[in-house]
Parts: C-alpha cells; sequence; structure tokens
C-alpha cells in the first residue's frame, strides 16, 4: 500500500503527513497527530462524535480520507478555544451542564458552531433540527438546546 | 469507625448550588482523555474475532497462518484464558463469555484474537484464522426458548426455585417468588378486573463510547489497565482472578467514561487485551467497534409479562399478580427476579404476588441497564393500572393515589417503608399545569410511575488539605455524570470552606481502597457519605491543630464555617482560625493533614418518580411524536440540582427511545440485523421536546444529607405513560414495546376493521 | 491500494478502464467509507473526481441546470435558483443522512449507489432528471432512472462516470415535492418514499405528472399509471384516492428490519396524496 | 430472638416455610445460623443476600445488630445499571 502524502492546515497550522489510502481524517488526526478531541462513536458518520469542519463545511472525519485533506483547511475542538478564551459555546456548555459524560461534547460544539455561523438566531426546531447528527445518550438533549440558545445570544451581543 | 449517618436536617451553604464541574473544561476543549484516548510505548492494536453463529459447537480453531503474518505478535484463543474461577459460576460465565470455550452461544460471540502492529495487519489476522463450526440450533425469542421443545443452550441447566428439582434441562434458570396475602380471594373481592400480556423488545445501552481499553502485562507479572468503566476496583478483580494476577500488581485506571448505564459494569474484551499483552509481551490497545458493541456487550432484557389487577368499585386495588419472563442472553442472571421485586412497588397491597423466569436464549449476555428490569415491569403494571381506572370510570392520577404505598406500607417485594416519595410525586403531578394544558386532535396524555431501590456499597475516599487551604478529594466511584461536582460541593459543605477549593478526582486502583461500582445510583450517595465521613476525620485534625496552637484542650475548639473557634469566654481573645491558616501551619504542628474514610454506605433510600407525556400519533402512518414530557421525582436532596435534572431528563430520553423505536432485530438465522446507530434508533435532537423536571426532595433518614439515588428511576415510567399517552390519543392500547409505527399502524387498522 | 485524484474526466475513466482490481469513485464518500469500514468492499483503486474541473460546480444553461457529480447536497441547498425551480429535488437532497453528511454526500453518489431507499432518486426520477454518463467510448446521457438496476447494480460499464446530472428548465406552473416515512424525524434510511412532480395548465389543471416511489421495489418506481390518474384533475378528494390507492398497489416490497410490506404499501398511498398535494400547491394550484 | 421473612424462592430452601425465629445479634450471627440449620442457603448467602431491617437495606454491613422486635426482611442482592 502507496502512502499518501499530505499538506493541509489543522486550526490554522501548516501540518504535513503521510497516511495510507484508506485512512480516515479521524484516524489522522487521533493516532497521527495526536488530536483526541474528535471521537469514534460510530464509524459510519451515524453519531456525529468525530464531526470537524473541512473548508467551512461540518463533516464527519469518519467519512472523509486523510488523503483529501491536501490543501484544505481543517478544524477541530482543539482550535476552538482562543488560548485562555473559551468560545461562548464551550462557556456555555459548561454553564448550562449540557454535558454528562461528555463525550459527545467536542462534537457538539463543533456543529453548534457550524450552526450558528450559518444562522446566528436560529429558533429551538432549527437548533433541534441542524444538531440531529450529533447523539447524546445522556442529556436528553434538554440543557445542550438551552446552552446553544443562549451562546446565540451572547454571540449576537458581542 | 464512628460515623454517624442519619440525617440531621442542617442548613446548607454550598449543598444545592449549581457551580460548573471541575473537570469540565478538559471536557468542552477535548482535552478529556476517555477509554480510546491513551497510547502507550510500543502499544500494539488487538481485535477479535467474533462468531457469525447464533449457537454452534467450535471444533477447532487454526490460527498457524494467521501467527505466520507479518506483524502479527500474539494470536489467542480460549486455551490462553485458562479457567482459573475455582467453581465461581458468575465469574466462569464472564470467562466464557470474554471468549468462547467450547461453543458460540450468540451471533458476535468472541472465540479468537489477535495483537498485531496496526489495525489493518490486524484485520487480515482475523480473516487467515481458520475456524471449524458445527452449527446447532438456535433461539433468540424469549418465549420460545421457555417452551420445553426449544434447542438446549445449557444441558447442565435445571431451573432452580421449584419445589423439586426437574427431571429435565431446560432454558429456565430459575424461578423466583415474592409476594403477601393470598391474591385468590383477592380477586374474589374484586368489582373489577384488568387481565393482560406484554412484550418488549431488547435494547442496549446505547453509550456513544464503545468499549475501549489499553492492557500492559509485564514478565514480572505486574500490569496496568487504562480502561473506560464503571467499576475500576470490580474490573481489577476480575482481570486479576481471570489472568491469574495479583490484584495489587494490576493497577487500572478509570479513563473518563463516555457513558455506561450498566453495560460497563462487568469485563467483557478487558481479559482478552491483558491476555494479548502478555502474549505478546507489548501493551496492547482494544477497542470495540460500534457493530461490536451491538453484537458482543450487555444489553437488556427482552421481556413476557402477565398482568392481572383486581379492584372495588371504590378504587381500591383487591389484588395483584404478575408472572415475568425475562432473556438473560446464553447465562445464567437474576433479572426478572428485579422485575418481579419492582413490578408492583408503588402500591399499598393486601395481596400480591409475582413470579419471575430466567430465560436462557442465543443472545448476547444480558447486562444492567439504567434501573435494570423495572421499565418492563413497569409498561406492563402502569398500563393495566390505567385501564383499570378506565373501567372504574375514575381519574388516572386518583386511582393511584388511592393505593400508592406510603411509609408503613408493607412493600410488594417484602420489607416495610419508611419515609417515601411516591405520594408526592402523585400530588405534584395531580397539580401540574401539564395536567390540564390542553390537546388538539390525534393527540393524548398519559403518565405513570415508576421505583427503583438504589444501592448503596462499598466505598472508600480520601481527602487531602494542602499547605495552601486548597483540597484535594479523591474518590473511588467513576463518575458518569457529573458526581466530582457534586462530591466537591459536599466536601466543601461539610469543611465549610468555598466550592472553588475543592477539587474531586477519581482514584486509581493502586491509589484507595476498594469502591464498588458506580451502579444502582450509588454514586454521589455513597461517595458523598464517605467524603463527609473524611472530612469530619480532617476536621478531628484540623481542631487538634488548632488547639495545639493555642495550647488549650482540643475539646474546646468547635469547627464552624470553615473556621477553628476556641469555645468559652475564657478565650475571648482568640480569634478563629481558618482552614487556611492551619493549613499553612501544618508542616509546624504534625505535618500533613488529611482525612479518610473507608465504610459500607448502607440504608439507601427507595425512590419514586411519575411523568407526564403528551404524545400525537398520525392516524395514516402510526408515527409518535413526544410534544411534552414532565418529570417528577424524588431526590432526597439534589446535591447538584443541575445535575439532577440532567439525570431526570437522560432517564427519560432513554425511555421515549425504548418506548418508541429501539430494539434488537434478530433475523432467522439468528443474527442482529441492526448491529449500528443507523438502525437502533436512539432518539435523536429533533425526536424530543424539552424535558420538564420537578426535583422534590423527601430527605432519605440514613443519610446526612437526606440524600437518596437519582441515577436511574426516571427510565422506569416512560415506556407506560407514552403507552398510556398513544392508548389516549387514538384508542388503541399498545402491548408490544417499542410502540414502533409499523406496530402502531397495524393495532390501529386491526381496530378499525373491528 | 491507490488513492488518485485526477484533474480531467479523461484522466479518471483511463484509469477506471485500465484498473486491474475492484476500483471506486470517491465523490463525497458517505457510502463508499462506511462499505470499506465494514469490509463489504475492498478497492484496490479509489479515484477521487473532487478536483475534476466542472464537477463540482452547479451550472444554469438555457436548458436548465447541470449538478457536477461531486456537488456536496448542501450545496445544493444554497442554490437559490435550483431551490426555486426544483424545490422537490433539493429537500430530497437535503434529507441524506444529517447534516454532516449532507456536506459529503452527492445526488450522483446517492443515485449510484443504487440503493432502493435513495432519498434523492425518487425525487429525480420524478423531474425526469438525466444522468451524464463519460466512458472510454465518449458521453450518453440517459434517464436517471435507468442508472440503477437492483440494489447495489447499475447499468454502468468498467470505466464510466456519472459526471453531471441534468435538470430541465422549469415552465410556468411548475412544482414538485419529495416526502418519506422515517421513525425518527432524522438520520433515518427511507422506509418507504414518494416524489411527485407536475405542471398545470392555465386553468390549473394537472397537464403533467410523473409520480415515483422509494423503498417500494428493488429500484425506484416510476408509477405511470399514477402520473395518469392526476392528469387533467385539481386534486380532487377522488382522484387522490385513486392515486393512493394505484401507489400501493404498484409496490412490490420487502419485509425487513425497516418495515413491513403491509406498512410500506399502506404508507406508500398515504405519502402519494401528501406528496401530490404539496407539489400541487408549489405549482399554483389552489 | 428475631423472627426473619424469607423471600419465596429462598423459603423453597428453607424448608418451604417464609417466617423463621432465630437468635441472632447481628446479620452475620443470622447467616451463620440460618446456614446451619438449611445448608442449601449457603449457595445463597455466596451470592448474595440483603437483609432490610425496618425497611432499610443493608447489602453488605454483616456487623449490623438486629434489633429485637424489628421486621428483618431477606432479600435477594441486585445488580443496578
Amino acid at each position: 500500500m502507496a502512502g499518501v502524502a499530505v499538506s493541509t492546515t489543522i486550526n490554522g497550522d501548516a501540518v504535513e503527513y503521510l497516511c495510507q489510502p484508506d485512512e480516515t481524517l479521524l484516524e489522522v488526526l487521533r493516532d497521527r497527530l495526536g488530536l483526541t478531541g474528535a471521537k469514534e462513536g460510530c464509524g459510519t458518520g451515524d453519531c456525529g462524535a468525530c464531526s470537524v469542519i473541512v473548508d467551512g463545511r461540518l463533516v464527519c472525519s469518519c467519512l472523509v480520507l486523510g488523503a483529501e485533506a491536501e490543501g484544505r483547511e481543517v478544524e477541530t475542538i482543539e482550535g476552538m478555544a482562543h488560548g485562555d478564551q473559551l468560545h461562548p459555546l464551550q462557556q456555555k456548555f459548561l454553564e448550562h451542564a449540557a454535558l454528562q459524560c461528555g463525550i459527545c461534547t467536542p462534537g457538539f460544539l463543533i456543529a453548534a458552531k457550524d450552526l450558528l455561523a450559518k444562522n446566528p438566531s436560529p429558533t429551538e426546531e432549527e437548533i433541534r433540527f441542524g444538531l440531529a447528527g450529533n447523539l447524546c445518550r445522556c442529556t436528553g438533549y434538554d440543557k445542550i438546546v438551552r446552552a446553544v440558545q443562549d451562546a446565540a445570544n451572547v454571540m449576537k451581543g458581542a | 469507625m464512628n460515623f454517624d449517618p442519619r440525617f440531621s436536617g442542617r442548613k446548607f451553604a454550598s449543598v444545592g448550588t449549581r457551580p460548573i464541574r471541575p473537570d469540565g473544561i478538559d471536557k468542552v476543549t477535548g482535552r478529556a482523555r476517555y477509554g480510546a484516548d491513551f497510547n502507550m510505548a510500543g502499544q500494539l492494536v488487538g481485535r477479535i474475532l467474533r462468531s457469525p453463529h447464533a449457537h454452534a459447537v467450535i471444533k477447532k480453531i487454526d490460527t498457524s497462518k494467521a501467527e505466520k503474518l507479518a506483524g502479527v505478535k500474539a494470536v489467542i484463543t480460549a486455551k490462553d484464558l485458562p479457567d482459573l474461577t475455582d467453581g465461581d459460576a458468575a465469574m466462569y460465565d464472564i470467562l466464557d463469555n470474554s471468549m468462547a470455550r467450547k461453543k458460540a452461544l450468540y451471533d458476535g460471540h468472541a472465540v479468537a484474537a489477535v495483537a498485531a502492529i496496526d489495525a489493518r495487519t490486524a484485520r487480515e489476522a482475523l480473516k487467515l484464522i481458520e475456524v471449524d463450526y458445527e452449527v446447532l440450533p438456535h433461539v433468540t425469542d424469549v418465549d420460545e426458548a421457555a417452551q420445553h421443545h426449544a434447542p438446549l443452550i445449557n444441558d447442565q441447566v435445571f431451573t432452580e426455585g421449584l419445589e423439586e428439582k426437574p427431571a429435565k434441562p431446560s432454558n429456565i434458570t430459575k424461578r423466583t417468588q415474592f409476594g403477601h396475602g393470598d391474591v385468590h380471594a383477592g380477586f374474589a373481592q374484586a368489582d373489577f378486573i384488568v387481565e393482560r400480556s406484554f412484550k418488549t423488545e431488547q435494547t442496549h445501552q446505547g453509550y456513544i463510547e464503545p468499549h475501549a481499553c489499553v492492557a500492559s502485562v509485564n514478565p514480572d507479572g505486574t500490569a496496568d489497565l487504562w480502561v473506560c468503566t464503571q467499576g475500576h476496583f470490580v474490573y481489577r478483580q476480575h482481570c486479576a482472578q481471570l489472568l491469574g494476577l495479583e490484584a495489587s500488581k494490576l493497577r487500572v485506571t478509570s479513563s473518563e467514561i463516555g457513558g455506561g448505564f450498566g453495560g460497563k459494569t462487568h469485563v467483557w474484551a478487558e481479559p482478552v487485551a491483558l491476555a494479548l499483552s502478555r502474549k505478546a509481551g507489548r501493551p496492547v490497545k482494544l477497542v470495540m467497534t460500534r457493530d461490536e458493541v451491538f453484537r458482543a456487550s450487555g444489553p437488556t432484557s427482552a421481556t413476557s409479562i402477565d398482568v392481572k389487577i383486581g379492584a372495588k368499585k371504590d378504587g381500591t386495588i383487591t389484588a395483584a399478580e404478575a408472572t415475568l419472563r425475562y432473556s438473560c442472553g446464553p447465562y445464567a442472571g437474576s433479572w426478572a427476579e428485579i422485575g418481579a421485586m419492582t413490578a408492583f412497588a408503588c402500591y399499598k397491597l393486601e395481596n400480591v404476588k409475582t413470579v419471575g423466569y430466567e430465560v436462557l436464549v442465543n443472545r448476547p449476555k444480558t447486562a444492567a441497564y439504567r434501573a435494570p428490569s423495572a421499565p418492563m415491569a413497569a409498561f406492563a403494571v402502569e398500563s393495566v393500572v390505567d385501564e383499570l381506572a378506565k373501567e372504574l370510570g375514575m381519574d388516572a392520577v386518583d386511582f393511584r393515589i388511592k393505593n400508592a404505598a406510603q411509609e408503613g406500607t408493607r412493600s410488594s417485594y417484602g420489607p416495610v417503608y419508611g419515609p417515601i416519595g411516591i405520594g408526592p410525586t402523585l400530588e405534584a403531578v395531580k397539580n401540574h399545569p401539564h395536567m390540564k394544558a390542553p390537546l388538539k386532535a390525534n393527540q393524548g396524555r398519559g403518565m405513570a410511575c415508576g421505583f427503583w431501590f438504589n444501592f448503596g456499597g462499598q466505598t472508600c475516599t480520601d481527602l487531602n488539605i494542602g499547605m495552601d487551604g486548597t483540597v484535594s478529594l479523591a474518590v473511588g466511584t467513576v463518575d458518569v455524570g457529573g458526581s466530582r461536582a457534586s462530591l466537591s460541593l459536599v466536601a466543601a459543605e461539610e469543611l465549610g470552606i468555598d466550592y472553588s477549593q475543592v477539587k474531586a478526582v477519581v482514584a486509581d486502583t493502586s491509589s484507595l481502597g476498594y469502591n464498588d461500582m458506580t451502579d444502582g445510583s450509588r454514586g454521589t450517595f455513597s461517595s458523598s457519605m464517605a467524603t463527609i465521613s473524611a472530612a469530619r476525620n480532617a476536621i478531628k485534625i484540623l481542631r487538634e491543630r488548632a488547639a495545639q496552637t493555642w495550647d488549650i484542650p482540643v475539646e474546646d475548639v468547635v469547627w464552624e464555617k470553615g473556621h477553628a473557634i476556641a469555645k468559652g469566654e475564657k478565650y475571648g481573645n482568640l480569634s478563629p482560625l481558618s482552614l487556611k491558616d492551619i493549613a499553612a501551619a501544618s508542616g509546624k504542628t504534625g505535618g500533613p493533614i488529611a482525612g479518610h474514610s473507608e465504610l459500607v454506605a448502607d440504608g439507601a433510600g427507595v425512590s419514586f418518580a411519575t411523568h407526564i407525556c403528551d404524545v400525537e400519533v398520525d392516524p395514516e402512518t402510526g408515527s409518535t411524536r413526544v410534544i411534552r414530557y414532565t418529570v417528577v421525582q424524588d431526590a432526597g436532596k439534589a446535591v447538584h440540582p443541575t445535575y439532577v435534572e440532567g439525570q431526570y431528563q437522560g432517564g427519560a430520553a432513554q425511555g421515549i427511545g425504548w418506548a418508541l423505536n429501539e430494539e434488537y432485530i434478530y433475523g432467522k438465522d439468528g443474527r442482529l440485523q441492526n448491529p449500528g446507530f443507523l438502525d437502533y434508533r436512539i432518539p435523536v435532537c429533533s425526536d424530543l421536546p424539552m424535558i420538564d423536571t420537578q426535583i422534590l426532595e423527601i430527605p432519605n433518614p440514613n443519610h446526612p444529607y437526606g440524600v437518596r439515588g437519582v441515577g436511574e428511576t426516571s427510565i422506569v415510567p416512560p415506556l407506560a405513560a407514552i403507552a398510556n399517552a398513544v392508548s389516549n390519543a387514538v384508542g388503541v392500547r399498545m402491548t408490544h414495546i417499542p410502540m414502533s409505527p409499523p406496530r402502531i399502524l397495524a393495532a390501529l387498522e386491526a381496530e378499525r376493521e373491528g | 491500494m491507490r488513492y488518485i485524484r485526477p484533474l480531467s474526466i479523461e484522466d479518471a475513466v483511463g484509469e477506471l478502464a485500465k484498473a486491474v482490481g475492484p476500483a471506486a469513485i470517491l465523490a463525497g464518500g458517505s457510502d463508499l467509507l462506511v462499505r470499506m469500514k465494514g469490509g463489504f468492499i475492498e478497492p484496490e483503486l479509489i479515484v477521487d473526481i473532487k478536483r475534476i474541473g466542472g464537477l463540482a460546480d452547479i451550472t444554469e444553461t438555457a436548458d436548465g441546470f447541470r449538478i457536477g457529480a461531486a456537488v456536496p447536497c448542501a450545496v445544493l441547498g444554497e442554490n437559490k435558483a435550483l431551490r426555486q425551480a426544483w424545490p422537490g429535488v433539493v429537500e430530497a437532497a437535503n434529507l441524506i443522512g444529517s447534516k454532516q453528511v449532507q456536506g459529503r454526500c452527492t445526488i450522483t453518489g446517492n443515485l449510484c449507489n443504487a440503493s432502493p431507499a435513495a432519498d434523492s432518486v425518487p425525487a429525480l426520477v420524478a423531474a425526469g432528471a438525466k444522468a451524464v454518463v463519460a466512458g472510454p467510448s465518449g458521453k450518453r446521457t440517459i434517464a436517471v432512472e435507468s442508472v440503477p438496476t437492483g440494489p447495489g447494480r447499475t447499468s454502468l460499464a468498467k470505466g464510466e462516470i456519472v459526471e453531471a446530472i441534468l435538470l430541465d428548465k422549469r415552465p410556468e406552473h411548475a412544482g414538485d415535492a419529495y416526502l418519506r416515512f422515517i421513525p425518527r424525524t432524522e438520520m433515518d434510511i427511507a422506509v418507504v418514499s414518494a416524489g411527485v412532480n407536475l405542471t398545470l395548465d392555465d386553468k390549473g389543471a394537472i397537464k403533467t405528472a410523473r409520480v415515483a416511489l422509494g423503498a417500494a421495489a428493488p429500484t425506484v418506481l416510476l408509477v405511470e399509471e399514477a402520473g395518469q390518474v392526476l392528469v387533467g384533475s385539481k386534486l380532487d378528494e377522488a382522484t387522490l384516492e385513486r392515486l393512493a390507492k394505484i401507489c400501493s398497489g404498484a409496490c412490490r416490497p420487502i419485509d425487513d428490519k425497516r418495515g413491513t410490506i403491509e406498512f410500506r404499501r399502506k404508507v406508500a398511498g398515504v405519502l402519494a396524496r401528501r406528496v401530490a398535494a404539496i407539489a400541487y400547491k408549489r405549482a399554483g394550484g389552489k | 430472638m428475631v423472627e426473619v421473612t424469607l423471600w419465596g424462592s429462598l423459603s423453597a430452601v428453607a424448608g418451604g416455610k417464609a417466617k423463621h425465629d432465630i437468635e441472632a445479634k447481628d446479620i452475620r450471627e443470622l447467616f451463620r445460623k440460618l446456614a446451619e440449620q438449611y445448608p442449601g442457603i449457603e449457595p445463597w448467602i455466596d451470592r448474595g443476600i440483603a437483609v432490610a431491617i425496618d425497611g432499610t437495606i443493608y447489602r453488605d454491613t454483616w456487623s449490623k445488630e438486629l434489633p429485637k422486635d424489628a421486621e428483618i426482611f431477606l432479600l435477594p442482592r441486585l445488580a443496578g445499571g
């Protein structure tokens, strides 16, 4: 199997790696680059725990090949806070206790960030459908939806 | 240890507030490390070969080709996990479930495993292992398995709990019975009797994090295991016993856990990872795929339940009876027993009888799932209770209030209740605005009650006071949903300091004494008791140090609001010493200050919940949407109310999924048809409404702060609440869970055709 | 295994044509990577077509729309002109999987994966969409319904790639719509589905109609009789009743983990009625 | 002397009797005497029996004293989620 050399940008930094042709971006992030914030809950695009943003588009990194990242810009949970300044979504998730076990949280935060970028004032229904690709088994989603609503309000005010 | 656990009725400063959890930032930044997020030098990748057959004799396994593949460092079969269980039947079952010994007992049963330099090589190696199976007839349905002509899963099983040992083996491992009074006499007094049979399908806990571990066994017999688990001390015991290791030489570290709900309460692949590491001489990481989680971890029972309840015209229940059959997978369990105990626990009954049958089937080994066995029994009982209320012409809530258990009632499972919350939850529901909200066409409202015991158990905690006056709290119960925040609050409360001065961590098995796992809603109940005890022990030392500083008798020093105070007029000029002051001087007053506790947290308080649910049913498709949901539950005392609400909401959501769409679907070939989140349909965000909660606080007399468990009860009422709501919306009584659209549509069509 | 990223359709066709072992085309990957993960396919060659000129674009032409094979479904939803002309096709494309999946998946991939339950296909069939196929012997344009021939099977020859989907320019008074039945509100595969595409005459009567059903047979069904029954009507109750009956009758479904034969038959009729009403309204009918 | 009530299945291995009068000061002594009288109970004790004393359930505290006139009820030790 011939390795593929990839030059890409991750959270604003230039990154180069060699990966196998069938290796997913999720595997590259976790196993080659040590970015374990994206989680594998299913490996088939059904849970959203591995969500990342590639060239401004929300995707499941388990459904992207590492080779495909060539020349792209990838955003992961590790790049969401600015230094010690949490993103408003991160802060609101903490304040609302929008996480219990926390395994789905990185995926939810990335998906919510994408949602608010496209729709800064979503209704409850828009939030619920916008986040339907992210499974949470602990919270019943109530506090997650409230945290996103609250973060949206804060971000509009900012 | 001289610890007084009785409820004191004190006023709280920290307990009951809602601070941010200590592990929060790690979890929103992706830094928190879960089972699969840890690596060791030289680590190999482990993978497991699983049976494609539901029931088959393993005649021969040839691993020679796999062993020769470049990059493969170890291949194991059951031979590499010799039986060291010494007659311990439960441990033997866990061993056999980890790696099939003679027979594969379900689709997904492990038969061999490899460790290789990478995942691709490991996958290739699995394909090179040749297993010669003799396929046997199988049975996956609980009712079919209970028939005398069903394929026998284990010919050594003779039903226990019968007056005489049966002549022939069967798939029924045990019969259990509970109750009191005379149900025949009771039914004779009844004016109305409702009798029905119900089925519920098998569901999975559905935690988003697959089982994952990194195992490292050294040649000198020491070993490390990093693993996502609800109980690392229990995993240590299991693994040490199965691998022949000395418990104290096996250090188990619990990673952050990405959900468990009962499914991570005993070992599955961990002994395999350790055996691979031992054979390969290198660390091995083993992570289950989602497919493996569904096929080969521990889902809950499928059930078949008959319920009969009789009442007088005035609404008094005269007798209640239930027969419950629960599937256990291919190994003995006690799941019907719990169902038989919980079934009628909400009610005051003169005459009650429940009988449970444990049934073996060719499905994965049943594990606990949040208030295990109770939701199915409650579904059957609360459906019949609703129907009986209708026959009597009584309001569903009033009928339940009339028959609700109270302090002094003999429970249906035996003991007499102390102060309990079923009555108050029903009264709260009766007065809740949700009950009066208008409904539209095709909408219906249902309600139902639920019960769970709550557990205590062995618990050990260390509280260390740093020289800067901050407190580190080491607990041994795994934090599954925010307990580090709750326990930090408890430490702050007892010491009289601010929450921000305390940080709780979960210690590994080498750093703390034994702790039972986080199950049975015991985490906060038990560890808060141990934390209070540890804090009181620390306070004793703090008082001694203050007495020493002041050179007065320790009896004259009291601890109030985080300060040592010299009591008595003669000490009028001594200003109080804060915890920080005493800590700062500790190096010169006797060294580090710490409080330890080891105890058995017994006396857990039972808990009750009543739920209200509105649904809308599409009569043309059978599609059901939950449009409003309210949980009312007794917490005893809500230490961190936000996380208590979270438990209520999460349990309700899981119950909603179970009620409407989640089920294990087996083909005629005995293979699981839907081992993935695509077709095992747990609720998504757009499926649910906000879930309102109301926390009642009826103190548990056996805990200093009145805490009961809160984690599990909330999954008990939803199945019945939704079934009752569907019945009220479209007039069909659903007796088969999940109430999937095809089942509801078929019931509606049958109703229309009369 | 090799991963290549050709820059021209000719190169892609050439590589596919000369591939010795199993080869796979990668656009969105939302089916391909799942099948690779499950071990159902082990391609020796993966041809990523996303950098081929024009394949990532939606172009509006004199004849209508040309949707490149590598255009993610989410981009369809962001194209105002397409949304206005073919709302049913767009809503079908935006029902596939999650937001995450929609950021990757393509209608061409959905078509070529050849699942009878593919969401966008009934809408495309109802719309009379065409597929532009590039292959070693040149290009051909065929009706989308002739691409899938059975579950997981297509009529495409070795080396052939569907490079674009064509949708006609819309006349006045036209509307299309798509509905599917799923047990949850999102994330499921259609248990049964229906797409309807209508044009009306000046008086508001239906002039032309195409009705397609998904997950009702081994391939998406174009139910010509259902279209015929609509023509000339203004969607009165009796017509809707007949439409439902014809659609239920046309189904040749199976019992599986997602639904029963009876359920699919019944609900196919229910969805056909509902979706026809939406399309009619979109076409300006009252 | 305390009166102990066994749950249905346990009474099957205790001579078919649900109620037993036993001279025992704590849970440990209660289990020992029951096992002496009915050896069939021993495997059940090994698997775990919980003791309800006036409605409060004790799973592990074998040193717990049994007050006179207390209501004592034996239950299976349960699994939880």
